[in-house]
């Protein structure tokens, strides 16, 4: 499809949008995506896109304490890798200490899986998740996803500080299942191998 | 392989893990009459002499167990996922590779995330908002002052009175029908317990049924019926015959 | 005093203590003071100044988006002023239709009942008043008054932002509750009277 001609406005030049850009990610709280900042800073999302590379350049690993990551669906400031031992020093990790098998297990299924309820957890874990679930709540990796159509039972997904605390693009980002071990013929193959050799 | 080799010897069965674990999944054995906890006896006795812990084995042993027990508990209780209850044996152990397929990615998941978190330990990002970042403003649509009237106004009402004739609600005593169903049963071997109270109002029917479960717990009736909503139907208990007692044991079962 | 003369470890150059600052300041959210910085980074005071210069000069205004700001408490970082427009749309939140019932009736005690403390709408509303006085005093509707001179309690007002949103020229132009009693002592009374009632 060929693109209509329009008139452009000049707008700011690049190095000015990128600026914006840069005081816009300074001051925000969460990830902001091309479109956030197109709105924040009323202008094309074409033009953002320059201007985050603008500022990628200028806020990269070696570069600079502040490094410009591409995370949980948008774009957002950190520290530099560099500085992570005087960083530790002052700052807590008070999301990720301590997350217990349980709790990896438990992101993991509500991050492959979509939204789900406690029940669909603990029935594919096998033990009641309500503990789990509320903890993993309370420290900001899962939140309420409305209820399910039929039980009624409230759902739960990541949030995106999960994606920002295991340093994900997206969830998309996550590995396939399928190369993931477990595969459901070949545990039964294994079932019936094990009952034929016994060929009771 | 420490779970293969398993020797177990119970009641139900005598021989290796594995061909217990195949008798179950062809349907040859029933898991009810299998005691799962001798078996994780056995396990654990057979830990106990070895000099190094088979973590691998340890894992294995927790997995299918817990997945017996699973299965085991889904045929004790039919109602609580009949779906699966009435799966045919061939279809049962397909769900049961499924889902331990299942748990398994989940895993592997779960270990990606941990070695995810070791490698991501040195990204450090800020959590909550910048210390110099502009306050967001709230800002409200334009109302009307009569809004604030009205809501003084509502607070000015005297509430209504709340009717609490539904309190008034009287039971008789249970007492009444335990003396009512002692005489009857003086009188007559058996009565149906619907046909006695039809005639009485609900609140009263509630009560009588009380009356006739302490009846029973004092061991004076015993209780017949044939399917959920059919009519129960009262026996004195010295008359009880052996037939009796059976329905009655299978009428125990299912309701409690 | 003079300063004694000491073998200086030589540490990292200032331009990577610079970073370790930057990283240090975009992780933080509270300003951070030289104290801290030093703590942090495991280094002089002194050298942190020399590496606070160097990160000003970087994020200096019409340099950068990201500006380095001296505040009471220390060092922040904060959006460039050409950004302010920009950021002011990225923290703009949709103008809110209505207030709910609570905030309309605490509104009303305190502009037709005159300035009142917190114990004293909860005693006309008959339910606690903190959060709902709290939420409107940050939203600029209700501001405080002083302190009632029996109890001491702080009191609250309305503000000239609520007579502008009610339209309002000046609280004599509130409608007139004439049906409620004669005036704001009498129809307090009989509030109370009748929350005490429901209360019960």
């Amino acid at each position: 499809m060929e693109r209509p001609l329009r008139l452009v406005q000049a707008g700011p030049p690049v190095a000015q949008l990128a600026r914006t850009v840069e005081a816009l990610l300074v001051v925000a709280s969460q990830p902001l995506s091309v479109a956030d900042l197109a709105a924040a800073a009323a202008d094309d999302a074409d033009r953002i896109e320059e201007a985050l590379a603008v500022v990628g350049a200028r806020f990269a690993e070696g570069e600079s304490g502040i490094v410009l990551e591409q995370v949980a669906g948008g774009y957002a400031f950190r520290a530099a890798r560099e500085a992570a031992e005087a960083c530790g020093r002052l700052f807590e990790r008070p999301v990720e200490r301590g997350l217990s098998q349980a709790a990896l297990e438990t992101l993991a299924i509500a991050a492959y899986l979509g939204p789900c309820s406690r029940p669909d957890i603990a029935r594919v874990r096998g033990v009641a998740a309500d503990s789990v679930v509320a903890n993993l709540v309370e420290r900001g990796l899962l939140a309420e996803a409305g209820r399910s159509d039929d039980a009624g039972a409230v759902q739960y997904r990541t949030t995106p500080l999960f994606e920002r605390v295991f340093g994900l693009e997206s969830l998309a980002a996550l590995p396939r299942l399928d190369d993931l071990g477990g595969d459901a013929a070949e545990i039964r193959e294994r079932l019936e191998q094990l009952s034929q050799s016994r060929g009771a | 392989m420490i779970v293969q080799e398993l020797a177990l010897d119970l009641d139900a069965f005598e021989g290796p893990f594995d061909l217990l674990l195949a008798l179950v999944l062809r349907d040859e054995i029933a898991l009810s009459d299998v005691e799962l906890v001798e078996v994780v006896i056995a396990f654990i006795e057979r830990l106990a002499e070895r000099e190094d812990i088979d973590l691998e084995g340890c894992g294995e042993f927790l997995v299918l167990i817990a997945s017996l027990l699973e299965l085991k508990a889904r045929g004790l209780f039919p109602d609580e996922a009949e779906e699966l209850a009435e799966l045919e044996p061939e279809e049962a152990a397909e769900e049961l590779a499924r889902r331990l397929a299942e748990y398994r990615r989940m895993k592997s998941a779960a270990a990606w995330l941990t070695d995810r978190l070791v490698a991501e330990c040195d990204r450090y990002f800020r959590l909550g908002p910048a210390p110099l970042a502009p306050r967001p403003e709230r800002r409200l649509a334009p109302q009307s002052a009569d809004l604030l009237g009205a809501a003084l106004r509502e607070l000015a009402t005297p509430p209504a009175s709340v009717s609490l004739r539904h309190m008034e609600l009287r039971f008789p005593p249970v007492s009444q029908f335990l003396d009512r169903f002692r005489s009857v049963l003086a009188r007559r071997r058996r009565f149906d317990f619907d046909a006695e109270v039809a005639d009485l109002p609900r609140s009263d029917q509630a009560v009588a049924f009380l009356a006739l479960l302490e009846l029973r717990k004092t061991g004076e009736v015993e209780l017949e019926q044939s399917a959920p909503f059919a009519p129960i139907r009262v026996s004195r208990c010295d008359l009880a015959d052996e037939e009796a007692v059976e329905v009655t044991a299978a009428w125990n079962v299912r309701s409690a």
